[in-house]
């Protein structure tokens, strides 16, 4: 266009993607402060609150964190399987069905001894998250239907099943008939990382215990989960034979194929894997937070998950970074929709704005720009490319 | 340009165009003339510039330097469009087609003046226009239902279409059975008839030879020499001339004669196949060589690298305890197709066991032809090489036998295990090399380095206990790219950045890493310029020291060149099997390629009705 | 015998109930048939817009306001129209010039779009405008049973009704179709044709973006004649798999909109029928259907048609 | 292309500026009492989330308080923190309006002992947690005694969001209450599957007047119901706050919600000092609940009739779920002269008899 032309970087800029997004970022919340500015509040002070809120305060390290674990566990899940190209945007789904599997194993096996309810639990709903996508992959590669349209229907009847399991059958009698499970059993519930009470007994003195208390929060131990499987993914991707078939295959599933690599294998194999990552996340997120089943599981993490494995580049480490920073956002928006009291909408269209200008600015990432007709090596050799 | 001088005003004139990339000179001040009515042939190796060149002309890329006159007056091509524009069109190698979509409306798009569409008027313009050049092709037929020739042939009518006065043909006949190469040399010559002005891209001589009127050689960048079809000097001469070394004829350009009226009867009309055969043999006979015969015509330096390597090979076969001796073997001193002597005629006397075997193979695959009846064997030793036009079978043949495919019956056993076994754990080692045909597509992952790449099929030689070694596949990938000199030698490199001739030469280096007792070879040096098809040739020649090869090739001459054994295909079935030595059966092939003889010898076999050398 | 008649009498209800179901399917599903035929023609021209959503919600927000001030429904049908190709304009900027992945852009765009609408509307919400009203097609209308179902519509249903028609026409018929559909199959083609691929995708995402704003603007104007926040309620999302589910084919979308719909109206009223089945269960069923179905066209082996570009940047250039 | 950035950028912020509604400044009072509202939906002008925020704008209204409120907060662990960001900002009282809020603010009381918390529709307490609703099954038998006395065809349509306790006795209440001018009525019920879904709602209106209803309440917390009424001409009772807005032909009555009575008072007992915690669910008589004023269709001699009986149920001499009542089947779920205590009613998840359809 206009006298200016694009031309793809050949080596990826690897500190200068971080300065990129840290640009792009700060420009987003210019936008945003422009925006707060025409709502007649201090647009300046209105960013300032965002970031106070969502990153100044002691508290907002554990809530960040809180938020963080099913959004990593899920993009991750995702980003195996956008890696292969199969595009499962069902962890919204999964998420609800691998819940809905730990909550039977956690009703249905009340007499296990308490160290093995929780292996169980997560075991159940993994499996249970594992298989729902499995469905998926089945139907694509057995079939051949798409899969964009199946996970996505299979989302909806996810939660249909939760529906009629939750207003049906595993109501608990106690809770006045409401729609909600019983509680579960002490096993069954993923502590809080920080136990004020256990490190006071243990003389630890009341103000550090409170400083920690305010750190940690409410994050959980489903932050363990979260860096074990960052690391075994990693080094799936990195030192796996299969993680280089993975890679192969989804670089040119044909010459994978050719080369003997069994394409239908590696699919079902990482939709398990995503449905398996994203049923442990909604267990634990039950588990931790409710400690009963709850209609209102439904978060629609799964979609986030999308968000953030696209702009992570499928990258493990930009994946923690990207989900660390959203959580912190959402944590940040709702503080200054409370603070100066504007309405929830407000806070979505700012996320969406500061989504879009980061994405926009990953342009910055993998192109140069420069005027056409210079001399450019990597465009030219584009055409030679072509030519011969 | 001595010979440009003469004529009167030609249509194009490019004058001392330059183009540089970075520190690359592709171009360097090229003054090139080009007339309506005659076939222009750009000679020169892999990267000599001509396809810069010609994108220059075509307005995919803007000159440095230079300008372009068009019929006198300078124009500036800004994109490809302006070169539309003032009637120039290229047919690129990589088909610029939508293959979800009509041959009419490929050729069409952008072309259409109405504002609404009316197919079946389209399709009968694309129809008038292809009968006019004689580019026969359903205008209703979706692309990706065509042929590769059928294809080329559509590319062609976009640019008649366009009513442009100047095609540019880059490497036309890479993709081009021996049938379809003739066809097309047909058309191309009604359209220089009917007053195109042609420019042919090759660096295959005989082609260049049979079909120019004017010949210019581009080297480095530059036009070294051009020459009228009158006083066009030997193929050695201008071998020599496009390569700047000295150059000892290879058989490749010479058989290819054979190739081409081989096939005539196909091609041509079927009146009386025998008359059209005849001419290609008297061609045949090529003049004596100095024996033995030198290793290709390499640069020095590369030339060591090469015979080192075959230095190894031949060890490693000595090791397995192949005869070395040449026994006399019957009609090899008549022989004359060049570089049989060569061969190691050994092995086709020392049979050892078969690494490769079917018998009554049968496969129904919708919309082709199958396969019926297949039956072949290779031994350790042996190469086989099984000639056909394309789409006569021998994609779903090396399908079923590289496991992508179900064979409906019969029994395939690599190895002397059953090929489904067998492939469901193949020994890393010592087990099945494949050469696909189509190498960026199926053999490559073209976003992914080198050492991935070169990992696709040797993967298991670098993993223990599913860890993979990537240090030490580094190393070897860094050998292997020296020892088959593949350009640039930089193990770090994008596979897409690679020419098709480099990377073949990698894909080869891989397969033979894992020294496969078994090698299949699909058109191993289609689209490969003269260098690195000789360089590819060899490697098969030594691997076959320690394999057996099956060789499937629609170039006759590549056959004639490697193979120990010749199967013919055709529509499915293998037509005969013979020796090389076989001088009645070697003249008939063409006949069987066109399935002239299938028809007589067996009662199936397109019976009848004429065959189709493009395939079905 | 005598049981015979008791069962028709018991299925008779449930039969009766399929006629003003269809009839609800074809109001009902309308909105859905605009966004999907909208989001068909982008990703037709090879660009995946998952903003469809988002970009319903503006329509139908920017169709209120303006119908609401003015007190013309065509003007804010327009305008509902051309607020979602704004927003399409947006999803272009960033994926076409700015090089961005369209899957993350599309599903930023639903966040922005659901959010700037919502917050927008806040002032309207539960306001009503002066929307299109049904009115019955003479003669068609008296067709005895179908005449009701079909013909006793708004203008815009009767709109819906050309559309898949006008867009085959467009895409199969015309030099404009030719080349929007090819740029989403292989752009390159299309540039090598000496069209320029970049304003085809430009062209195919405004119109898409059009057409999914009409959507949007129906449900505001002529389904509820009101604004409330979320109107839309994932009905964006339902547009974007019955693409998936129609192969890229205007016929075929046609199909599976009123059958979903159709599907959806039906058990509202053999619940209000009162059959003896979990309500969990019907709502699960216009999913499970739509899988079903293409389930039963895979098996057939119908190729998908998925445009082979779809979703791909090209890089910007001449 | 930069240009053309900014450009999108200043227009959008433009549109912003020109539709953006103005929202009151929170006033930085420190002797005042602060109230936080935690809201599950958008507030909007009809619905459950407006009926508790007209009672807040009364208040905001009063001297020496001031009211903040977070709309659409999900259950669940969001909400927990919302609750918590209310409770650090020091708010004295926070009341949260939804069931899924209950634990979260259990929880969250435990940390803030000082502050008051509100729990609305749930069924747990503690020092500091009250739970309150009101009574207003009550309101929907008056309007289900007017919608049995105006129905020609013994039809009504009910339009019902999701099947739990507070819905089913709801839907229990106005059928009795049909039933008790007009037996042999029925009371079909098509549940959503959603809270608020303005065109789905409508939908399920539409779906009912098909099979054949000439009447339609609904349990939602959109007017979408009134909608359908308004078009087909059908009449229509509306829930939550007064409809006729939205259906000013055809809405009978609605059953209301009018919170500020139960807040104004929280507040001035916190004030005094004297509030305690406990379950508080009042009815008719403290005027929490009530029913709009009648359509003017609505006869004289029903208004009459069903004053008598808003009475009798105010002053307790009429109890809605006095016995006998049957269930669906037949079968004597509360025998004559029997009442069921709350805990009954609170966990009551059987239809009763005359409704057509399944509690689940």
């Amino acid at each position: 266009m206009n006298g200016w032309q694009l031309i793809r970087r050949t080596e990826p800029r690897e500190w200068g993607s971080v300065a990129v997004f840290a640009t792009a970022f700060a420009v987003s919340l210019a936008i945003c402060a422009l925006l707060l500015q025409v709502q007649g509040h201090n647009g300046a002070g209105g960013v300032w609150l965002l970031l106070k809120g969502g990153f100044g305060h002691v508290y907002s390290y554990g809530e960040i964190l809180l938020k963080a674990i099913p959004i990593f566990l899920c993009s991750l899940g995702v980003a195996l399987c956008f890696r292969l190209q199969v595009w499962n945007i069902g962890a919204e789904g999964q998420y609800v069905i691998g819940t809905l599997g730990g909550c039977w194993f956690v009703l249905n096996f009340p007499g296990l001894p308490a160290w093995l309810v929780l292996p169980g639990t997560l075991a159940a709903a993994m499996l249970s998250g594992g298989i729902w996508a499995g469905l998926a992959a089945l139907l694509r590669q057995r079939w051949g239907m798409n899969e964009i349209i199946s996970t996505l229907m299979l989302n909806y009847i996810g939660i249909e099943i939760l529906n009629h399991l939750i207003y049906g059958s595993w109501r608990d009698p106690a809770a006045m008939n409401q729609a909600v499970g019983p509680y579960f059993p002490p096993a069954a519930v993923i502590g809080r990382i920080w136990d004020s009470d256990f490190w006071l007994k243990h003389g630890v003195s009341e103000g550090t215990a409170d400083f920690f208390f305010q750190f940690f929060g409410r994050a959980h131990w489903g932050v363990l989960s979260c860096i074990l499987a960052g690391l075994l993914c990693s080094f799936l991707l990195r030192k796996s034979r299969l993680g280089y078939e993975i890679t192969a295959a989804g670089s040119n599933p044909r010459a994978a194929r050719t080369a003997g690599i069994s394409y239908n294998r590696l699919v079902i194999l990482v939709m398990f894997l995503c449905g398996a990552l994203a049923g442990l996340a909604g267990f634990q997120e039950c588990s931790a937070n409710l400690e009963r089943l709850e209609p209102n599981i439904v978060m629609g993490y799964g979609y986030t998950a999308v968000v953030v494995a696209w702009l992570a580049r499928l990258r493990i480490m930009r994946i923690a970074l990207f989900t660390l920073v959203l959580a912190g956002l959402r944590f940040g928006v709702e503080n200054i929709e409370q603070d100066l009291q504007i309405s929830h909408a407000f806070a979505n269209t700012l996320e969406g704005i500061i989504l879009i200008t980061v994405l926009a600015g990953q342009l910055f990432n993998d192109y140069k720009i420069s005027r056409k007709g210079r001399p450019a090596a990597s465009g030219a050799t584009g055409g030679e490319e072509r030519g011969s | 340009m001595s010979a440009d001088a003469c004529k009167g005003k030609p249509l194009i004139r490019l004058e001392g165009i330059s183009k540089h990339f970075g520190k690359v000179r592709a171009n360097h001040d090229i003054t090139l003339d080009i007339r309506a009515g005659r076939i222009k042939a750009l000679l020169g190796e892999n990267g000599a510039g001509k396809s810069t060149l010609m994108s220059v002309l075509a307005g995919r890329l803007q000159p440095d330097a230079g300008r372009i006159l068009l019929g006198g007056n300078p124009v500036f091509f800004r994109s490809p469009r302006d070169a539309h524009q003032a009637g120039i069109g290229m047919v690129y190698q990589h088909f610029m087609l939508i293959d979800s979509m009509s041959v009419a409306d490929n050729v069409l798009l952008g072309q259409e003046k109405s504002l609404t569409l009316n197919p079946r008027d389209m399709q009968r313009r694309v129809a008038e226009l292809a009968r006019r050049y004689g580019l026969d092709v359903d205008p209703a037929a979706k692309i990706g239902t065509l042929s590769m020739g059928e294809r080329q042939r559509v590319e062609i009518l976009k640019l008649l279409c366009r009513e442009s006065r100047l095609l540019i043909f880059d490497e036309p006949t890479a993709v081009l059975t021996p049938g379809e190469a003739r066809r097309l040399f047909v058309s191309m010559r009604s359209m220089a008839e009917q007053g195109k002005a042609i420019v042919f891209i090759s660096h295959k001589l005989p082609e260049v030879l049979e079909i120019s009127d004017e010949i210019s050689i581009l080297r480095r960048g530059e036009v070294v020499d051009g020459f009228e079809r009158a006083n066009v000097p030997g193929e050695a001469e201008l071998a020599r001339r496009m390569l700047g070394r000295d150059l000892s004829l290879n058989s490749g350009p010479e058989a290819a004669h054979v190739a081409a009226p081989a096939n005539a009867p196909a091609s041509i009309s079927r009146a009386d196949p025998a008359e059209a055969v005849l001419p290609g043999l008297e061609e045949e006979i090529p003049p004596p060589v100095p024996e033995p015969r030198p290793m290709g015509w390499l640069g020095t330096d590369r030339q060591l690298s090469l015979e080192a390597a075959i230095y190894n090979r031949s060890q490693r076969a000595g090791e397995n305890g192949q005869p070395e001796a040449e026994p006399a073997v019957p009609g090899d001193g008549n022989l004359n197709i060049e570089g049989v002597k060569r061969r190691g005629r050994g092995k086709l006397v020392a049979e050892t066991e078969p690494v490769l075997a079917l018998a009554g193979v049968n496969c129904r695959v919708p919309d082709s032809a199958g396969l019926t009846d297949i039956a072949l064997s290779v031994a350790k030793g042996q190469i086989l090489a099984i000639l056909g036009v394309a789409g006569n079978g021998q994609k779903e043949l090396v399908e079923i036998i590289c496991g992508l495919r179900r064979a409906d019956s019969g029994r395939v056993s690599i190895l002397g295990r059953d090929v489904r076994e067998f492939h469901a754990n193949q020994p890393s080692r010592g087990g099945l090399g494949y050469i696909p045909e189509d190498r960026r597509g199926s053999a490559a992952c073209p976003d992914l380095n080198l050492v991935d790449n070169f990992l696709l099929t040797t993967r298991k030689l670098f993993s223990r206990w599913g860890i993979m070694d990537y240090k030490r596949a580094r190393q070897v990938t860094r050998r292997v790219i020296s020892e088959h000199n593949v350009q640039p030698d930089d193990s770090k490199v994008l596979a897409r950045a690679l020419s098709g001739g480099n990377l073949q030469k990698l894909i080869v280096g891989r397969e033979l890493v894992r020294n496969p007792r078994c090698i299949v070879a699909e058109n191993p040096t289609q689209g490969l310029d003269v260098a690195a098809t000789e360089e590819v040739w060899q490697r098969l020649r030594v691997a076959r020291e320690t394999s057996g090869v099956l060789l499937v090739t629609g170039d006759l001459n590549e056959g004639l060149t490697l193979a120990d054994y010749l199967a013919v295909m055709y529509r499915g079935r293998i037509v005969d099997i013979f020796s090389i030595h076989n001088q009645a059966k070697v003249e008939q092939i063409g006949l069987m390629m066109a399935g002239a003889i299938a028809a007589r010898q067996d009662a199936y076999g397109g019976q009848g009705c004429a065959p189709d050398p493009a395939g079905d | 015998m005598e049981v015979e008649k008791t069962f028709i009498e018991l299925l008779l209800p449930y039969i009766l109930a399929l006629a003003p179901a269809l009839a609800a399917a074809v109001s009902t599903g309308t909105p859905i048939l605009f966004a999907t035929l909208g989001e068909l023609v982008t990703e037709r021209g090879g660009v995946l817009n998952l903003g469809v959503e988002g970009m319903m919600m503006v329509g139908s927000l920017a169709a209120f306001v303006i119908c609401y001030h003015t007190g013309s429904p065509w003007f804010g049908l327009l305008c509902g129209g051309a607020a979602a190709m704004a927003m399409s304009a947006l999803h272009g900027l960033v994926c076409m010039v700015f090089q961005g992945s369209q899957v993350v852009s599309g599903l930023a765009l639903t966040i922005f779009g659901v959010g700037v609408a919502n917050y927008l509307g806040t002032p309207y919400i539960q306001q009503k405008a002066e929307g299109f009203t049904t009115f019955s097609i003479p003669l068609l209308s008296s067709i005895p049973l179908l005449g009701r179902v079909f013909f006793q519509q708004d203008a815009m249903v009767y709109l819906s009704y050309l559309l898949p028609f006008l867009l085959w026409f467009l895409l199969r018929r015309t030099r404009f179709g030719l080349a929007l559909r090819a740029s989403g199959e292989n752009p390159e083609a299309v540039r090598a044709a000496g069209i320029s691929p970049f304003k085809m995708r430009w062209a195919s995402i405004l119109l898409g973006g059009f057409l999914v704003g009409l959507g949007g603007a129906y449900l505001a104007l002529a389904f509820m004649r009101m604004w409330a926040d979320n109107l839309v309620a994932g009905r964006g999302w339902i547009a974007v798999a019955l693409v998936i589910f129609a192969f890229w084919r205007p016929g075929r979308a046609v199909l599976g909109v009123y059958l979903f719909a159709g599907v959806t109206a039906y058990l509202f009223r053999v619940q209000a029928l009162g059959v003896p089945i979990p309500s969990s269960i019907m709502a699960m069923l216009p999913y499970v259907m739509t899988l079903l179905v293409l389930f039963v066209s895979s098996l057939r082996g119908k190729g998908s048609g998925a445009p082979a570009d779809l979703g791909n940047n090209f890089k910007v250039g001449d | 292309m930069f240009k053309r950035l900014i450009l999108t950028g200043l227009c959008l912020a433009l549109v912003l500026g020109l539709f953006s509604p103005n929202r009151p400044q929170a006033a930085q009072d420190k002797k005042e009492i602060k109230i936080g509202f935690v809201y599950i939906s958008p507030v909007g002008n009809a619905g459950w989330s407006y009926a508790h925020d007209l009672a807040r704008q009364a208040l905001d209204k009063q001297p020496g308080i001031s009211t903040y409120y977070m709309e659409s907060v999900p259950e669940g662990a969001d909400a927990e923190r919302v609750i918590l960001n209310m409770a650090r900002r020091g708010y004295d009282i926070i009341c949260t309006t939804s069931f899924g809020y209950m634990d979260p603010t259990i929880k969250v009381a435990r940390q803030f002992p000082k502050t008051v918390f509100l729990h609305c529709s749930g069924y747990k307490t503690a020092a500091n947690v009250s739970n309150y609703f009101g009574r207003v099954y009550q309101a929907r038998y008056l309007t289900g005694m007017v919608a049995g006395s105006m129905t020609k065809k013994n039809e009504i349509g009910y339009v019902a969001a999701f099947p739990i306790p507070e819905v089913i006795r709801g839907i229990n209440a106005f059928t009795l209450g049909v039933r008790a001018v007009n037996p042999n009525a029925k009371v079909r019920v098509v549940w959503t599957k959603t809270w608020y879904d303005p065109a789905k709602e409508k939908d399920a209106a539409l779906s009912l007047m098909d099979v054949g209803v000439d009447m339609v309440t609904q349990h939602q917390d959109s007017p979408g119901v009134q909608e359908a009424a308004q078009d087909r001409k059908v009449y229509s009772i509306g829930y939550n706050t007064d409809m006729s807005a939205f259906a000013p032909d055809v809405q009978l009555t609605a059953a209301i919600w009018n919170w500020t009575p139960f807040y104004l008072d929280v507040v001035d007992k916190v004030r005094a000092g004297t509030w305690e915690a406990g379950s508080f669910w009042p009815g008719l008589e403290t005027g929490i609940v009530d029913i709009a004023p009648y359509g003017k269709m609505v006869p004289q001699q029903v208004r009459d009739s069903v004053d008598a009986r808003r009475q009798e149920i105010a002053t307790g001499k009429f109890v809605v779920f006095g016995g006998p009542v049957k269930d669906q089947s037949g079968k004597l779920r509360i025998a004559a002269g029997e009442t069921p205590d709350d805990k009954e009613l609170l966990s009551m998840d059987w239809f009763v008899e005359g409704v057509v359809g399944k509690p689940e």
